[in-house]
Order: C-alpha cells, then structure tokens, then sequence
C-alpha cells in the first residue's frame, strides 16, 4: 500500500505467511474492542476515525502530491458548520448533511484552488493556513448564521435511516460503529483514488513537477483535482464531527485541529494509507493517554513528536511495512527508508 | 526552404533574453518529417534555451512555433508533450527520485494511453490493462538500456549514468512524433553511447520518429545527424551536413577549439 | 614505485546505508600521477571518490593519504588534509553570482593570494570572467560545469577527485579543462579522475583504472589497451584473468 | 467507612487561557481541603479529578468522557469557557452526572437547563444578561452616553453587548463604535486611538481579565488615561490590574460576581486561607467560584445524604445555601439566584456601590 | 489626517516588532528549509526572561534587556544541540513535527514553571510624548529606532560579512557547502542563536507595550510572523522589513476604521493578494530549472 513500488522481493517458502492471520486479527480488533474497552477509549478510537477522514485528503496532498495544505481544517470546518446549519434549519438527516457538506467543500475548493495552486512550497503552505484564518474569521463574525462564537450546539447526533426504518449512533459505542463503517469506506475510496493512474500521477508530480509537466501530465489540473478530492474529505470529517460532538464553534478553525492532522499524516507516513490510519490512532491514543499527567500532557506530547521524528524521520510507514514484510515472510535486502 | 511538404517542426524568428543577455537571437529552425537533426554550439550558446522556448517550459519574447503547420507557440508544456507528441530531455538529469525504474517510464507513458485526465481515475479492468501495456512495453526499454538490474531501484540512488539512461527511456514510451534530446549522451559510457545511437535510428526509422539533439560529442552527431546547426552567442553561425558544418573555419575556432 | 605514494587504498569497502557498492578495492596512487578511473554506468566509479572524501558510509579496509588515515573521516576533516572533490551533477550554489561562488569555494582559504587565484581562474575560462556578476543557476549547463571545476581549483589542493568534468562541455571548453589538469599535474598535484570520455582520458592519462561492480578489474597504462578492449571490459568484464596475471607480474 | 466522593473538574490547563484553569483549580482544592479537613461529607472525602479542556469543545468532550467513564466521578464541575459547558451539557445529561458550571456566562446554558431541557446540568454564576443591563442603567445614572464598544470576541463579550443592545435605547444611551478583540490580542493602539478622536464618554468592556491590564496601558499611552473611564467587567479590581494602570483603572465601573476586598466575613476568610495556600497569589473571582461552588455542592449532597445524582439534583432545586454572598438559591432553569456586585475604582481600590440580584426573565428568550 | 497620521504611526511601530522577530526567522528558514514553528516560543522566552529580571530580581529595563537575551540564547543553544542540528538534510516534514513538538514543550514548560495566568510587564517607558496632536508612547520610538538599526546590521552582515555568505550557501546548497568545507552544523547553530536571541530581544522590547505576559503568547507571534516571512521572500532580510511594515500599517488602519475584529485576518488576506501579484513573494530569485 505504500506508494513507492517495493523492490521485486522473493519470499521464503519455509517461513509461514502471517499476514492473513494479522489482517483478520486487526479486523476482529477493530469490531470486537468496543466490547472490552470502557466507554472513554471507546470515544477517543471515534475522535481517531473521525481525525481519519481529513488526515486522508491530506496525505492526498501532503504524501502523493507533495503539497503541505493546512486547508484541511477549514474545509473540515465548512463541512461541520454546512452539516450543523442544515440539521438546524432544514432538519434534513445525517446522510443527506454529510453528502451536503463533501459536495460544498469539493465546490468551493474550487474556487480557492485557483489562485492558491499558483503558489509552490512555503508560499501554498501559508496561503492555506490563510484560509483556516479567513474560516474563523468568517465563523466568528457572520453572527446572523453561525452565532459567532456562541457557536451552534444541540445538534442531532447522527441518524441514519431507510424507508421508515432508522437508527440513531446516540453513544460512543454506537458512533465508533457507524465512524468505523464511514472510515472504512473513506479508506477504500482513498485507496482507489491512490491505486489509480492518477495516483501514479500525483506522485509523479509531487517528485518533480516539471518533469511530470514535460511527460505530458497536465500537473495543474491533477492538483486541482487532489486539492477538491481532499476538500471532500475533510468536509466529510467535518460532518460526521459535528454530529458526534454536537457542537460547531469557530474553535473548530484552531491551529489545534490543523496541528492534529498535520502530525497524524507526517508522523504516521506521509504517502502510506497504513501509516496514517496508524497515525490516527496512535497520535489520538497519546493525546489522551497522556492525560493521567494533566500538568505534564502537553510537554510529553511535545517530547514523544520529538522522539518520534528522532527514531523515525519518515513516520512510521517504513516500520509498518517492514513488519508487513517479516509477517510475508519476505527479507528484504536493500533498506528503501 | 524545404521542398512543399510540411516540416514536423518549424521555428521563425524564435527570441528571448533575460537582461542584458539575448540568450536565443531570431533563430529559425525546421525539422522534417523523418529527420534527425543536431543543434550543436559553444556552451552558453543558447542551446538549452532555445528548447526551453519551444517546448513551453520559457515563453519566447518573439517568435513562432509550429508543429505539423500549427501554432503551437503559446502551449504550455504538457500540452506540447500530450497533443503535440513532441518530447523532450532536459540536461541535468531529473528522475522521479523515489520511484523504481520501471514505475519512471510507466509515467512517462500514462498520458499517451488515457484519453483524459477523468479517465486515469479509473481503476477498472480496461485501465489496468493499459498499465500492464505500458508495463510491458517498459520492461523492453529497461532491458534496451541495460537497466535491467537496477530495474526495481530508486531512481534517485542510480549513478548519474542511469539516471541519464532512464530519461533517454521516458522519451520512447509514448509513441511520440518528434523528440528533442539535451545531450542525451553525456556520462553514458562509450558501449551504451552505440547503443543509444542504435536506438535512436530504430526509433528514427522503424517508428517514423524525428528528432533534434543537442550533443557536444561530435561523433555522435557525424554518425547520427543528416544535417546539423550551430548556434552561436544565441545567433545560427551555420547549417549544413556535419562535415560541412565541421569544416566550417567560425565553427573550428568557436567550437572545436581550433 | 613505493615511495611516493600519496593515496594508497587497501581493501575499500563502502557503500549506502545498507546497500554494498564498493567491494574491496585496493589502488596505490604516487604523488603527480593523473589517473583514469572509468567503468560502465553504475560501476561504483562516483561512489569509490565519495568513499574517499567521507561521503558515503564507510565499511572497511584502509585509506591511507600521506600516511594518514582518513577512512571514515568526515568530509571537512578530509577537505582539510588537501583532497579536493568536484562532484558529478549540479553542485554550486544556484541563487549566488560566479564571483560569489568562486569565492566561496576559496572559503577554508585566507590569505591575499586567493584574489590572485581567482583572476588566474577568470583569464583561464574567459567565459566565467564575462558571467561573473550571473547567478550561477541561471548559467549553461557547461558554463556551470566550467565553474564547478575552477572551485575545486581554488582550493589550492594536493589531490583533485574529478568526476566527468567533460560533461555538458564544448570540445574546445573540454580542452581547455584537460589541459589545465595536466598542467596541475605537473606542478606535483595528483589527480583521480573519473571519466565517461575515455578517448580523451586515455588521452591525458599517466594511468587507467577500471571498475566494474565495485571491484577494480583492470589497472595498468592507457597504451596497454585498445579502445575495443576498453569496450569490451565496460560490457563483460572479461579479462579478468588478464588483470590477475598483471598483478602477479608486479609482484 | 464509604469511599470517597469523586469529583471532576473540566477548566483549561494549557493554551491561551490557562491562567484561568489554573485560579479554578487552586479554588476548588481549597475547598476540598477545607471540606475534608473539617471531617469530610457524612464522613466520606472529596477528591478532585482536575482535567484540562483547552477552552476547545473536542478537547472538554474527551476530557468529560474520560472524568465519566475512567475516572467514574461522581459529579463535574466546570468548564470556565462557555463553548464547552455548552457541548458538556448533552453528555453529562446522557450519563445522568450532575454538573455545576461556576463561570460560564453564556446565558444560553440555562435557558436550556432545568424545565429548558438539561435536568442534570446547573449554574451557580451570573448570566450576561443580568450584568449588561446592571451596567447600561448604571453609566446611565452617571451621565456616561455615548459609549465605545471594546468587547472580547466571544460569547461573553459579543453576548453582554446584545443584550446591552436590548436596553439601551429605554435607557438613552448610544454605542458610537463597536469593536471586538481576539482572545490574546496584544495590541490596542488603533482601537484607542480612534476612541480618542471619537466623542465617546467611556469605554464598555466585556472582557478578559488579562487583557484589561493591557488595553489600561496603552489607554496610557494614546493619552486616554484619567479621561475615559472602563464600565463593563474584567477584573478591573484585580490589584494586578490596577498596579499595572492606576491611572487608567482610576474612575473604572465594574459588575463583578465577586472581588477579592468583598467586605463580607467569609468572603475576607476565603482570601486569607487561599493566600496562606498559595504564596500570597490574590485570588481571582473564578477561584471564589469554583471555591463556592464545591461547598456548595458539598451541602448539596450532604442535603441529599447520598450522592444519587437525582437525590441531588432534587437537593440543589431546593437549596438555599449560605455564602460569603448572600444566600443562593436555583431558579427553575437550573440558574443560580445570586447577587451580582457593582464596584467602582477609587484611589486605586474598589468600593462597592450596590448589588443586583440577577433574576432571569425567561419570557421572550 | 492626524488621525491617518497616528494609525500609520502605530503600524510603523507594531510593524517594526514584527519585523525583528520575522527577521530571526526568516533566517531559520534559510539555513532550515523548514518554517520553525516554535519561534514565538523565544519571544516568549526573552519576554519571561525580562519580566523575572524585572519583577523578581528588581533589575533596571536596560538590565532586564540583556537577562532576557541572555536566557533566550542558553534555550536556543540547547534545542540547537538537541534538535535543530539533528534536521539539517532531514526531510521537511520531520522539521514541521520537530518544530511544533518544541514549541509545545516550551510553552508549556513556562506555564508549569511559571502558572498559567497572565504576568504584567510594568517596566519601560509608556508615557507619550505628542507631536502636535499625533501622540506615540516613548518605548514605540525606542522599538522602532532599534529595528532601524537591527535591519542595518543584518543588512550589512548578509551582504558583506563571512557569515553571511555562508548563510546564505547554506540556504541554497548543503553538498556544495561540504565540498567547499562549509560547517554547516555550526552555520545553523549560530543563524538560530541569532534567530531567536532576536525574537527574544524584540519580546523584551514590546513587553512595556504588549505588557501581558504568559506562555502562550509565542503561539500568537509566530502566526503573525508567517505571512510576513512569505511575502517578504523566505531568506530575504530587506523583503522582511517591507513585509512587516506593510503589514503593521494594513493591520493598524484596517483596525482603526473597520474594526479590530478583523484585523488578524488582514495578514493574510495581504498575503494571498500579493501572492496573487507575484506569486516568489516581494523580493526573491529563483534560478531557471
Ligand atoms: N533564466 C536565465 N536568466 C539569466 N540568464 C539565462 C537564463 N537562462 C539562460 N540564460 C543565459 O543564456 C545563455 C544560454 O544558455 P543555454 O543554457 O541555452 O546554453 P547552452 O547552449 O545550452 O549551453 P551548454 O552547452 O553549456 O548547455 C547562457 O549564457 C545563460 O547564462
Ligand atoms: N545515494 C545512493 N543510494 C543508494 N545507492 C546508490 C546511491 N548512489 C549510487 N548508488 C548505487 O551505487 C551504484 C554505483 O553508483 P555510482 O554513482 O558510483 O556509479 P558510477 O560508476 O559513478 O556510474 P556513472 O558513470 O553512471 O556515473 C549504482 O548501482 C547505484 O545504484
Ligand atoms: C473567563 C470568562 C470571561 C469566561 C466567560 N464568562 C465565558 O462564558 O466564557
Ligand atoms: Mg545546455
Ligand atoms: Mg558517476
């Protein structure tokens, strides 16, 4: 899953295959731990595969096409503020809110792509960061809509319903269920969108943008296109956010939320599906875990990002797949970090 | 100039400079159909330039480009490569850094097999087996340039030789018109230089290709070039057979080194 | 032969992090011998000069230089000692002016002579001298090579690790560069040099070595072989016994 | 002998506003010490289970969850920001946990409380609506007219200045400009400068006590000192803030749930027992808060003689509790019937100039 | 017209804060490539160190000055050690996550010293002096007299000086700075020292204005400082100072005639509309690929 190509390995006959046993071991993890687990854990694994869908669209830009947006956050909180107002006034269900909310950020990424893709590096970096500025801005000042920061709260949680029948995610347990189908999902449009040609291409550009452009490759409409797609999934995330927290409030366009991402995406593996999903869980696990010191969260989680980049500089994709590799039974030679 | 037919590539006029320097000065170049045609000259003598300008990497400040009789001068340069099937090399060597070999030349080809960017979104059945045609086509141009055995490296951690050879190959994946190459032989050692040359006479004869090739090794452009140009402080000096062009006495001195 | 040796390589072995390029090369280099060092594509040429100049991992056996180890060192340690490198590729600094670059490349250097060098450098290659107020980015490809190489010049060294200097350079430019090496050489410099452009450095050349998948297969004088078996060499890397039977002969 | 009572308490401990946790966290320990010192409730301790919300609605839910189902407190206090009592409210409701806010101003919290909707949740602090108008009527009185508007961005700051809005056209005064700072905001210089040349009578602030300080120091600077007095809230009192401006804070009116030189006997013992415990750091009125409130609660559950969370929900409907300020009761919103001070600073102190007792109508809300 | 007058006036002077502080990081930047996160952090830094020289040690504001300096750079040269120089060649992303992993330590390592609430800076000199009707604090001519002679400094050192060249070699090609026999490990030790011994410097210098003091407030800089170091041109002392003045006067008289409310976002509304216009940023070179 990783992006870059591995070297043709051959695996060892001898040695047992473990990797069906692991995948099928992780998938009756991820269904059977709300069972076990007390309800706390149980929300921060929902907080992780809410964290999921934006941090996916980001690696669609940080990790396959080389681009460092921190616009994720803003188009996470359009979407969270899209879902809220429409549950609020039109009364329209989770679906629809949610469907609602990936369509305007995919629309209006548009229009602020445009000029923002004229930019390279630091230049973009900033110019997204802009637009998170701009999002709270927006959400704190047009009061007669978002209530400024009062912010909009009482929101429905989500429901999802077929002809008459219906079901409402209304605890923890239930929302990780319903995070957990939606991430599953998202995680599988992702994989497509990366597996494809254009994935190949995004990578193409993110190595070296001329020389994509000089194979014919039309770099600015592939960016365009990753910078809509990751909008879809950050307003996704957004969405579903609202609905489970119940609340939307300008503090949404924190640098809280867009450091959060940030590190899932750069300390999981930028360009590494697996990396990330990993990042999700392991960056949220730690932001809670870390809890027990109130005192002293912040700092150990300060040390562990630095721990982190210390002892794996790429995230932890590489280690990942290493182990993917030892559960294949393959050896490989050449070390690709 | 040429007799009726039209030329592959037509250049009039073609001017650009950056500050005081007149980089490329009103140079008019055509290439005809089944051609291959050398650019050679001192360093600096806007060369490298003069693709740039006509492959939509600079924009010329004057100038026309026509490909097989149309304008073409103000594309950008992915277009040129798409719809204008005419590829070029640049002359530092650029890789994907972090792909294999086998995954820079897949690139280099996906363009040229899909019909549009929508349809690279797809992962359907039909996609895939453009991919393994481009796959297999790649792995011949892998084994043509005796990458084989680095085939499945990072192409960032090749020698500089390799990663020359891989640009080389990037440009025969797509079925292309004309080809512009940037010293394609420099850093190539001498064995693999006939065998590139060998290639790019296939590639010329089999394949209908043209082509336009910067090189300061002048055997190769004597062995490979029916006709050669030499630029000069941005101005053509003189055209002709290379032997003309040669023996030429401004080419002896400003070139050769006497 | 054993006197004057200045750089003297035992059982070199280095390579990428875990990757094994350079699989045990042993070359003795006298003090103001030009030598050739050429090999296909991929041979370990460029990593085998790295290797010397600390910029690769180093994995064992000796690199002696005027009786002192500097296997391992680290690249300014070896710098220091009076090994200059000119690297293969791009390797100045793009956003800065010739004039700048050229004085940066004397940076270890100070004393009032460096001025003097650098005119030297400017009436050398008149082309720099016209450019020196360019960004050297915005430069040619060769007039950029042409400069990378005069850096390595100003630093005044004993020994001058060259890797293909002649790329991207006019023949009359590529004779000017030769022959500028030949006249250091005969001021007591030592040069290893790497090279694509093997008529031209068998050419110039006191000495040819040729590598091929890290190992030194061949060593001996340019007149001791023909261009077809150069060839030959590069392809297959026959006359491996050849190079066994030399050996024992010099012993 | 029974275990001990557990209780969370949600406030910001890291970012921008972790000053404010920090006075929280001093009140309510202080409290506990007091309470258990003093043998406990029905003999059983009170622990406080302190957790850091960051003033972010994710951060307070994650923070409430882990107190509810880690920690199995019993009952939450908290938070301070009112964004996140506000995403508080549903998840203590679905746990059935009793929480008692003791700083949010947000009047919304209780209008959604009680017979509004939340039964678990309450508040022991004044709303905004009950201050804005106590301070509109009041610069009224005082010929202050035409006012500058420099508000905190953010529900209390906006808020107080709606609803200041709502009176002010009976009471024939007029806002000439209106201006909101980000939490944060370091730099005043423009503001005050266009005040100065605007013929505003006085500043109205909602704002943050940390801020005030420094909007006081640059009224210096751009020569407003002395000339217009500050009105609204903001810890005007703060000895901090006063050394840090006399010349600004002189001729400042504010509306204050509390200040530390109240002249009531218990009120003067709460801020001699938290200097003696703290270094001699002057408590702020968050600190009173959180510290009133945990004895509040304390008789709350004592009143129930269980920590049921119903027996005590019922308990504080039909408390009437005995504080440094006066006694408190809860409407039927769940919201705190409580005196709200009016203060003016002169000659470098405050003096208290009367008191409201902030009822909330809930009539057209 | 006084009013113009004054509101440009107080964007000079908050622009010539932004500038120092922009200034130290830009120059991170250069020798880095990666956007150092944590640079408020040494504002922060150098203004606790001036309000405990101040507050708790009694010293004079000339003496606080050179304490908080003084404390700034035994922190910078520790994470320099530790952090900074381990990124030299690391891959962007790995300085992001470093960066903000140090600002997070120390920001919060001042609220566990220190408390979190707010401390006031008393010290400086705020009384104004009034030119006319114009009126400007004394401690704003002194910040903005002490940029004009930070930015001579930098200019001439960057232009003239060793160092300067080689920070710049540094920025532009770290294999080419080894072959030359640069040592880049400590061209970026001492660039950062300076960095954020200037950050410090200027949040001692705002601290008698600014006068609140608390862990947070680097957070604030440092995202102010963003847009000015992008548009000035990353690397590019004098495009620095233009950046930071336009932005100090656009932010001053955005506030003065529609509202502080919107001023935060007048950074970066600035900056996306002159990325538009010139997409490099203000002043900087590219060289041709
Ligand atoms: N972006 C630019 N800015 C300034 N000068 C430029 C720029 N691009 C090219 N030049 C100048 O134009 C001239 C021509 O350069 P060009 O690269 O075309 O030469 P060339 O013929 O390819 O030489 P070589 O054989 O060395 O590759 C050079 O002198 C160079 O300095
Ligand atoms: N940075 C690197 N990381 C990993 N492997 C590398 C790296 N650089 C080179 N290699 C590998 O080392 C081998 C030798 O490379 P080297 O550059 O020394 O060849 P060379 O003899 O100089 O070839 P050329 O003539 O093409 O320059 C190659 O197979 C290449 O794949
Ligand atoms: C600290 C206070 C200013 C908080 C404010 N009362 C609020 O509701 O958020
Ligand atoms: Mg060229
Ligand atoms: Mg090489």
């Amino acid at each position: 899953m990783n992006n870059t190509p591995l070297s043709t390995t051959a695996s060892d006959p001898k040695r047992r295959n473990l990797r069906a046993p692991i995948v099928i071991a992780l998938a009756v993890v991820a269904l059977g731990a709300p069972m076990v687990l007390g309800t706390y854990a149980v929300h921060a694994m929902v907080i992780a595969l809410i964290f999921l869908l934006p941090a996916h669209g980001l690696n669609l830009l940080v990790g396959y096409t080389g681009m460092l947006s921190l616009a994720q956050a803003a188009f996470f909180g359009l979407g969270a503020y899209a879902s809220a107002l429409m549950s609020i006034h039109l009364g329209t269900s989770f679906p629809v809110n949610m469907l609602a909310a990936i369509a305007l950020a995919c629309v209006i990424a548009v229009p602020l792509g445009i000029p923002a893709l004229r930019l390279r590096d630091t230049s973009f970096v900033m110019c997204t960061l802009g637009f998170v500025i701009i999002g709270q801005a927006i959400s704190k000042n047009w009061i007669s809509v978002t209530r400024g920061d009062m912010g909009l709260n009482n929101i429905d949680k989500p429901t999802v319903g077929l002809a008459g029948y219906s079901w409402t995610a209304s605890n923890p347990v239930e929302a990780y269920y319903l995070a957990l189908v939606l991430a599953a999902f998202a995680t599988w449009v992702f994989w497509l969108v990366v597996r494809s040609p254009a994935g190949r291409n995004l990578v193409a550009i993110r190595e070296n943008e001329t020389l994509a452009e000089s194979l014919g490759i039309p770099t600015w409409n592939y960016r365009l296109a990753a910078f809509v797609i990751a909008a879809g999934f950050g307003g996704a995330g957004g969405s579903l956010y609202v609905h489970y927290i119940s609340v939307a409030s300008p503090l949404m366009f924190q640098t809280l939320y867009t450091t959060t991402m940030l590190i899932i995406v750069l300390g999981g593996g930028a360009g590494s599906i697996t990396g990330v999903i990993f990042g999700s869980f392991l960056f949220v696990a730690l932001s809670e875990g870390l809890r027990i010191a109130p005192e002293l969260r912040m700092i150990a989680y300060g040390l562990s990002l630095l721990i982190l980049v210390f002892r794996f500089p790429q995230g932890f994709a590489p280690f990942l797949m290493r182990i993917w590799d030892w559960a294949g039974g393959v050896d490989k030679k050449e070390g690709s970090a | 100039m040429t007799s009726g037919k039209v030329s592959v590539l037509d250049i009039k006029g073609l001017t650009k400079t950056y500050g005081a320097v007149t980089a490329v000065d009103n140079v008019d170049l055509h290439i005809d159909h089944g051609e291959i045609l050398g650019l050679i000259g001192p360093n600096g003598s806007g060369k490298s330039t003069f693709f740039d300008c006509s492959t939509g990497l600079a924009t010329p400040d004057s100038g026309s480009v026509s490909l097989e009789g149309s304008d073409i001068t103000n594309w950008s340069l992915n277009r040129i490569a798409r719809e204008g099937r005419m590829l070029r090399s640049f002359q530092k060597t650029v890789v994907f850094k972090k792909l294999d070999v086998e995954e820079n030349l897949v690139i280099a080809g996906q363009m040229f097999t899909f019909p549009s960017v929508l349809s690279t979104f797809s992962v359907g059945k039909r996609s895939r087996m453009r991919i393994e045609g481009l796959r297999k086509h790649a792995r011949e141009l892998i084994e043509l340039t005796g990458l084989g055995p680095v085939a499945h490296m990072a192409a960032g951690n090749l020698s500089g030789g390799q990663q020359k050879l891989i640009q080389f190959a990037s440009m025969l994946m797509p079925d292309p018109r004309l080809i512009m190459l940037d010293e394609p032989m420099a850093g190539i050692n001498p064995k693999l230089v006939e065998r590139v040359i060998d290639t790019i006479r296939y590639a010329n004869r089999e394949m209908g290709v043209s082509f336009l090739i910067i090189e300061h090794n002048i055997d190769v452009v004597t062995s490979l070039c029916s006709r050669a140009i030499v630029l000069d402080q941005g101005r053509k000096l003189c055209e002709g057979t290379p032997a003309e062009v040669i023996a030429n006495k401004q080419v002896r001195e400003a070139y050769l080194g006497g | 032969m054993a006197d004057n040796i200045t750089l003297s390589l035992r059982d070199v072995r280095s390579g990428y992090a875990a990757l094994d390029i350079i699989n045990g090369v042993s070359l003795d280099i006298p003090q103001g011998e030009f030598v050739a060092l050429m090999g296909p594509n991929g041979a370990g040429k460029s990593t085998l000069l790295k290797t010397i100049f600390g910029m690769t991992t180093f994995k064992g056996g000796e690199i002696n230089w005027q009786g002192r180890q500097i296997g391992g060192l680290a690249t300014r340690a070896v710098l220091g000692s009076g090994i200059s490198y000119v690297p293969q590729g791009r390797c100045n600094f793009p956003l800065m002016t010739v004039q700048e670059n050229l004085e940066m490349a004397a940076y270890t250097i100070r004393d009032p002579q460096v001025k003097a060098d650098r005119d030297y450098i400017y009436e050398l290659f008149p082309s720099l001298l016209k450019r020196r107020a360019t960004l050297a980015g915005n430069m040619s490809g060769g007039e950029q090579q042409l400069l990378e190489v005069a850096m390595a010049v100003l630093q005044r060294p004993k020994m001058l690790l060259v890797d293909e200097p002649s790329v991207g350079l006019s023949p009359a430019a590529v004779g000017i560069v030769f022959d500028e090496l030949l006249r250091l050489r005969d001021t007591g410099l030592t040069i290893l040099l790497v090279e694509q452009n093997t008529r031209k450095a068998m050419e110039v050349a006191d000495r040819a070595v040729i590598l091929r998948l890290g190992e030194v297969i061949w060593d001996g004088k340019p007149a001791d072989i023909t261009h077809d078996e150069l060839g030959e060499l590069f392809l297959t890397g026959k006359m491996r016994a050849e190079l066994a039977h030399n050996e024992k002969l010099s012993q | 002998q029974d275990a001990d009572i557990k209780i969370g308490l949600v406030s910001p401990n890291s970012g921008a506003n972790a000053r404010y946790g920090s006075f929280a966290q001093r009140g309510a320990a202080l409290a506990a010490k007091e309470i258990n010192e003093a043998g406990g409730i029905d003999g059983r301790m009170i622990e406080i289970f302190p957790a850091d919300s960051v003033c972010t609605p994710v951060e307070g839910v994650s923070a409430t969850q882990r107190l509810i189902n880690q920690n199995e407190v019993d009952f939450i206090i908290g938070d301070i920001c009112s964004s996140v009592t506000l995403a508080m409210q549903p998840l203590v409701e679905d746990a059935k946990v009793v929480l008692v806010n003791a700083a949010s101003s947000n009047p919304q919290i209780t209008y959604q409380a009680g017979v509004g909707g939340y039964k678990y949740s309450f508040r022991n602090y004044p709303t905004d609506e009950v201050r804005a108008l106590s301070i509109a009527k009041y610069a009224a009185e005082k010929g202050l007219t035409k006012l500058a508007v420099l508000s905190v961005d953010s529900d209390y700051g906006r808020g107080a200045i709606d609803f200041t809005k709502k009176y002010i056209d009976d009471l024939g005064v007029t806002l000439v400009s209106e201006d909101y700072y980000k939490e944060g905001e370091v730099d005043f210089r423009s503001v005050l400068t266009k005040v100065r040349k605007s013929d505003a009578q006085a500043i109205l602030m909602y704002g943050l006590a940390d801020t005030t300080p420094i909007i006081a120091r640059q009224m210096i600077e751009a020569g407003l000192a002395g000339k217009l007095p500050l009105l609204g809230n903001g810890e005007f009192s703060a000895a901090a803030t006063i050394e840090a401006a006399p010349k600004a804070m002189d001729g400042a009116i504010e509306a204050a749930a509390w200040l530390p030189a109240y002249d009531s006997e218990g009120s003067k013992a709460f801020v001699a027992a938290y200097e003696a415990a703290y270094d001699g750091e002057e408590p702020n009125n968050h600190a009173y808060g959180h510290w009133e409130t945990l004895h509040l609660l304390a008789q709350a559950i004592d009143d129930a003689d269980s920590i049921d969370a119903d027996a005590v929900v019922a308990a504080l409907e039909a408390i009437s509790f005995e504080s440094p300020m006066g006694t408190i009761t809860f409407d039927d919103h769940h919201q705190a019937i409580r005196p709200l001070l009016l203060l003016e600073i002169e000659d470098n102190a405050p003096v208290v100039t009367g008191s409201v007792t902030g009822a909330v109508t809930y009539a057209d809300n | 017209m006084y009013f113009l007058l004054e509101q440009i006036l107080n964007g000079v002077s908050s622009g010539a804060v932004y500038a120092i502080v922009a200034v130290g990081m830009t120059m991170i930047f250069g020798v880095m490539r990666a956007i150092n996160f944590a640079h408020g952090e040494y504002y922060m830094i150098g203004t606790f160190g001036g309000w405990y020289a101040t507050s708790a040690l009694g010293l004079p504001y000339p003496a606080a000055i050179l304490f908080g300096v003084a404390v700034t750079i035994v922190i910078a040269y520790v994470i320099g050690k530790f952090v900074m120089q381990r990124m030299i060649g690391a891959p962007v992303e790995a300085s992001v996550v470093a960066t903000l992993g140090v600002s997070l330590v120390l920001q919060n390592t001042a609220i566990l010293i220190f408390g979190g609430s707010y401390k006031f800076f008393s010290a400086g000199y705020i009384e104004p002096v009034f030119f006319g009707d114009v009126g400007i604090a004394q401690q704003r001519l002194l910040i903005i007299l002490v940029c004009i002679l930070v930015f001579l400094g930098l200019e001439l050192m960057v232009g003239f000086t060793r160092m300067g060249k080689t920070i710049r070699a540094v920025s532009q090609n770290i294999e080419a700075c080894e072959v030359v026999g640069i040592d880049v490990k400590k061209v970026v030790m001492t660039t950062f020292i300076l960095g954020t011994a200037l950050a410090g410097f200027s949040g001692i210098l705002t601290a008698p204005v600014n006068v609140s003091v608390y862990g947070g407030m680097g957070e604030i800089i440092t995202f102010k400082t963003l847009p000015i170091i992008v548009m000035g041109g990353l690397g590019n002392v004098r495009g620095t100072l233009a950046a930071a003045m336009i932005l100090g006067i656009a932010e001053s008289l955005v506030a003065g005639h529609f509202g502080l409310q919107y001023r935060d976002s007048v950074g970066f509304i600035t900056l996306i509309l002159m990325l538009l216009w010139r997409p490099h940023g203000l002043f900087s070179s590219r060289a041709r690929f």
